[in-house]
């Protein structure tokens, strides 16, 4: 973790810490995690993030053969290889915590513990989807975990989320609204309007930026004129680190100690998570700007890879736990299919419902 | 001003009537709050908040940096975390920097989200033309706001209305605009003792009559008002409906009034093609169409950017002459 | 891909017939340059600008960042200081974050500055919904675009005005937008050989007809060309007119049709309360009130943001259907 | 002048310097000085310096005469105060520059050399005005001298300047675009969208902030979560310098080093002008939000007063000259008040007129 510093900036005086050091000496973590995952040691901690990544990784895989077969249309950009910012991330907020995300976020929502089985349902477009059918992969929603989508306008869920975070400070409730978003989006006014807002009224924001090096096809040298990201956020004022993305215990880590700053009133606290997204854009995407060596290179820093290794050599990973842990992901995932396929589809006559809060079904369709 | 709080009496000006309705809004719920462009320490770019501020705090009477995106867009995430915020745009014509958060975050996430998140917040802003503002300062895109689904547009047209739209709006699960016509700030008016809310789904009938209907709202009312005086002296006798509510629209109503007299002249100071004025004219057409007498008329701004020079600028806008001329075209 | 420049022949994709229409821009005039998001290593979001890179080189072909307003603007600039950029907005529903600079300088500087400033520009997007790409990702709003003096708005609905309304585009002195509907990049057909600019001042009558009028544009010809065959089977003789320009409408077309048909049906997939279909429908009361047998029929979407489920969607979307149901109420 | 750095930035190595030393030793600066103002010496300079802003204070303490008396109408932004921005950033710059304005920019008209009685017809609503009569206060342009306007939309010029200084490039051409725009202009997306792309592609483009404190009513402070703009316009990687706005000759000098890089390729450049406006933000304004002593703090700073000390000092005026300037500047105004008040108004039938490049005079208005 590097702390950037721009002149004038109240940046803190974060220095580099190694994730196992920082993950003995967590502040607080316990109020915050989840009552399924008890504190029972680092090794059931990481079997926990271990798992929580592999959800995500072969969910994914699986959205893919989906899509191949028609099962699910729409844009679906995936996460794989970036699973450690979410799930990192993820440790560090509590459910009254708020989250709001980006079109690439099956990671973010399952992470946050929206059962597969609803996200699956949603890019099936049934009723049982997270958000009734009619949002899709880009708007995954739920409300009751405070999970507030899923924007398919890059930036656009930035001001949403300062809003979030300017409530509950109002509100006088100590809730951390985490945002998501990438480096392209940094590019966008929204960004810097947010940024500013954020910073000037010291809001409880907790700002990640998802540098996965690519905006589509455009190379962030190619759409950056500056590409050390945290070093530009810190120029707003706020404390901003650059953090390694394949590495979810250095997420975790960082994510923790910002989360508590910002949740102490510390104002937003900036992450630029360093990531990579080893496949395409979207499906659509041929993928012929990225050299292959590069993208290879990367995939030798697997966020999975690299915590099963870890894990291995501390002795705290047998392959029989990994079989099981795989087993059982993927059972969750296949029960998610299943239940996808079967589900209901909102009827045609239902097509009004929800414009306002009043319009209920009708066959008035145009 | 009534900055003492005494329910207001005869004389109140429309900027007034505004005013208490924010104040009530503020006194009467804390979950509401007003924010944007120079709404507290300035008192609005029109005088609308003077005062508020200093009754409030700056917690709720919060001034914003020139972003209108980041406010409009914090305004939402606000209305989903449970707060009531009233966001003001300063004008129309910088709306358009954050027409994105309203079409695709304001007025859809209800939808999207399969009805999870209604999104219970006010914009206000004003609108129009006429004060030799120049192009990019007199636009009039509400219009362009009632095409969107999802949302409620609102344009008070009289000092009551900007009295007794707030509160409902507010009340309002959905996203909610509000136009002020710029012109109106300092009408003046007398606001009944009632405090009774106005109905948000309904027109109104300003001006019975029976030989035409002249159908208008917001800025535009008063020469349409102007108008059908104009037209009594000839012996026409022009019904003045005022739409109040641009979406949803009161097809009702105007149906109605159409159905009576036969004839309608459309006013709405947008530029003509792809105005307001077209939907109307559009849904009498198809709902009323036996029951025409003439084509429906239209009138509308000219279509050019609204230029400065004071003659050119009342060439370009709907004036009571115009509407006199269609009212003839019509009838004749 | 015709990447050896011959001239195109039988079996083009409506891809590459802009394609080569933005590569006979690029070679046949040096101010001519590509600017947008991914149009250059990436190829274009929808494959459009494939090869031009290599061929024209970055500066030509110029990849921005994401920041609509800006990259907008500069193309603006751009064309105020002599150059000839054609604007690629990935789609309309991103156009909203730059439509403070297409409205209030693109189309405006030319007239507040008294005549002194064209702006040579060109702006292309794809419009339309059809691909369950959701709320956020399906807008049809180049209604909204043909609201605005000093705009001209385009709508190529077939191969070969894909590939000839790009060079009178240019030609124009002033700001042209250029809406690509999503669902008709893959659409093939034949290129006559002839390279006749495309007259952006006229519709163009699709298939003759003597019984009713279906009047539309861009994405929604296909299906108004299939309800036409659809009526046809049933002894219905339907006229199909394809607007080709949206603004400025070509009324005397539209009106010529309508009075020798004496119903009209207007298609557009834009949500039905504010569409360019409402003024289409009140210029044919205007113009040709005394003509219509029924009252005009506008098909349009249903006012709900595009719902991602695929049923839903079809059913928000006109479809052919509903064509040729509201024909039948208009004739029945 | 103070150098603004952020780390990683390409921010030159400029030192403060006295305006004195460097009016001596301006490279190039000849080729590019109005040829009515020839270099005869630092008096003579100065006394040119002084005009300048004495037209520009005398035009607008005209207006707000004609204002009150109903011959000018629209919003009205005045200038007063902040004269040295725009007379000492004009010395930079050729004929062969372009100039994006505000809407506060009768000093930036008037400096570029567009003749009063153009300005004051303009206002006046009148043909022979710079815009004919079409634009007002807000909108004056003029073509012929590259001067753009006049944008009422708060940072709505930026990226028009932008483009303007990518087609010079294009074109292989050593114009400079010049682009004014105040303090709350940086809170807007398009400054930022601007900055990133001006860095990005390295354009010839001179970014002129006019810091006068406040955005209508708004201090910095409440507007600006860091308010040293010139360092968070480097952390985009420009060079960028915070300049004393009230003394013209520090403008001209920061102005002409700026220029001089940015015409040689060192890419965009930032001047941020410390200044402030003496008056209210418009003539609606009733300037409640400031304190007094802060206003006469700031009047005692006044760019005309200080220039004129300074020329006093150096006996380069006496008070005859100082009184025959007086009287040349209020008979220019004079006249162009007359002219204006005689010009025609443009006819109603012309409504349509520049609609379109087409379109042309018509007696359908509607
Ligand atoms: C405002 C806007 N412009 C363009 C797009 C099209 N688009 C979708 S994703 C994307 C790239 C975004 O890159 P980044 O923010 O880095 O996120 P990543 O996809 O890498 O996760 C683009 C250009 C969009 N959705 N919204
Ligand atoms: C986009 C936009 N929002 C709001 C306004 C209203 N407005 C006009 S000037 C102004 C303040 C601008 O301040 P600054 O940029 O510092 O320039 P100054 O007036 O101080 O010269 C505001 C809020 C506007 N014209 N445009
Ligand atoms: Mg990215
Ligand atoms: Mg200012």
């Amino acid at each position: 973790m590097s702390t950037a510093r721009a002149p004038g900036t109240r940046s803190a005086a974060t220095t580099g810490t190694s994730a196992k050091k920082a993950a003995t000496r967590k502040r607080g973590a316990k109020t915050r995690r989840p009552a399924d995952r008890p504190d029972t040691g680092r090794g059931a901690r990481r079997t926990g993030l271990l798992t929580a990544m592999l959800r995500i990784r072969r969910f994914e895989e699986r959205c893919v053969e989906l899509y191949s077969a028609a099962k699910i249309r729409g844009f679906v950009h995936l996460y794989i290889g970036e699973e450690a910012v979410a799930v990192g991330v993820n440790e560090a907020l509590g459910p009254e915590d708020a989250v709001v995300s980006t079109y690439r976020e099956h990671g973010h929502a399952l992470a946050r513990g929206i059962p597969a089985e609803a996200v699956m349902a949603e890019m099936h477009g049934r009723t049982t989807g997270c958000s009734g059918g009619r949002g899709g992969s880009m708007h995954l929603f739920d409300a009751s975990r405070r999970f507030y989508g899923g924007n398919a306008i890059v930036a656009g869920g930035l001001p949403l989320a300062a809003g979030l975070a300017l409530a509950d400070r109002m509100r006088g409730q100590e809730h951390v609204t985490c945002c998501f978003f990438g480096d392209g989006a940094f590019a966008e006014g929204e960004f810097h309007e947010t940024a500013n807002l954020a910073a000037l009224w010291n809001l409880p924001l907790l700002l990640v930026c998802e540098n996965n090096l690519y905006a589509m096809g455009t190379g962030i040298e190619r759409h950056e004129a500056q590409t050390d990201l945290a070093m530009r956020a810190a120029s707003y004022g706020m404390v901003a680190w650059a953090v390694d993305g394949m590495d979810v215990e250095a997420v975790e880590d960082a994510a923790r100690r910002a989360t508590e700053a910002v949740r102490a009133g510390a104002g937003p606290h900036f992450l630029e998570l360093r990531t990579y997204r080893f496949r395409a854009h979207s499906m659509y995407d041929p993928d012929r700007y990225r050299d292959r060596t590069e993208v290879e290179q990367w995939k030798g820093r697997d966020p999975i890879g690299r915590l099963t290794e870890r894990m291995r050599e501390n002795g705290e990973l047998e392959d029989a736990e990994l079989a099981r842990i795989e087993r059982q992901v993927t059972d969750e995932i296949d029960r998610a299919v299943d239940a996808a396929a079967e589900a209901p589809e909102e009827p045609v006559e239902n097509l009004l419902r929800h414009v306002t809060s009043a319009s209920i079904s009708s066959a008035e369709v145009r | 001003m009534a900055g003492d709080g005494r329910p207001e009496e005869r004389g109140t000006t429309y900027r007034q009537a505004m005013r208490e309705a924010l104040r009530e809004a503020l006194r009467s719920d804390d979950r509401v709050f007003l924010m944007g462009e120079d709404v507290g320490r300035y008192g609005g770019c029109f005088g609308v908040s003077l005062g508020l501020l200093e009754e409030f705090g700056p917690a709720r009477v919060r001034d914003t940096p020139l972003s209108e995106s980041g406010f409009v867009g914090a305004g939402i995430g606000a209305a989903l975390a449970g707060m009531r915020p009233v966001v003001e745009v300063m004008t129309v014509n910088f709306s358009l920097l954050a027409l994105d958060q309203i079409l695709n975050n304001a007025a859809t996430l209800l939808h999207m989200s399969g009805g999870q998140l209604p999104v219970p917040l006010v914009i206000r802003m004003t609108t129009g033309a006429g004060r030799q503002l120049g192009a990019q300062h007199s636009h009039s895109l509400e219009g362009w706001y009632a095409h969107i689904p999802g949302l409620r547009v609102l344009a008070p047209a009289t000092v009551e209305d900007a009295r007794h739209m707030l509160a409902p709006a507010l009340a309002d699960p959905d996203p909610v605009l509000i136009f002020e016509h710029v012109t109106l700030y300092n009408a003046s008016g007398e606001i009944a003792p009632s405090t009774a809310p106005v109905d948000l789904d309904h027109a109104v009938t300003r001006r019975p009559g029976t030989d035409i209907s002249l159908i208008t709202y917001g800025g535009s009312l008063p020469k349409a008002l102007a108008a059908a005086d104009e037209l009594a002296t000839e012996g026409i006798d022009a019904e003045v409906i005022d739409l109040r509510t641009l979406r949803p629209l009161d097809d009702a109503a105007v149906t109605a009034s159409v159905a009576r007299t036969h004839r309608a002249v459309v006013i709405d100071e947008a530029w003509r093609t792809g105005s307001l004025a077209a939907e109307i004219s559009a849904r009498i057409a198809e709902e009323a169409f036996y029951e025409l007498d003439a084509p429906v008329e239209r009138v509308c701004s000219a279509e050019v950017p609204i230029p400065y020079a004071r003659r050119l600028e009342e060439a370009a806008l709907p004036q009571t002459a115009d509407i006199v001329a269609a009212a003839h075209r019509t009838v004749g």
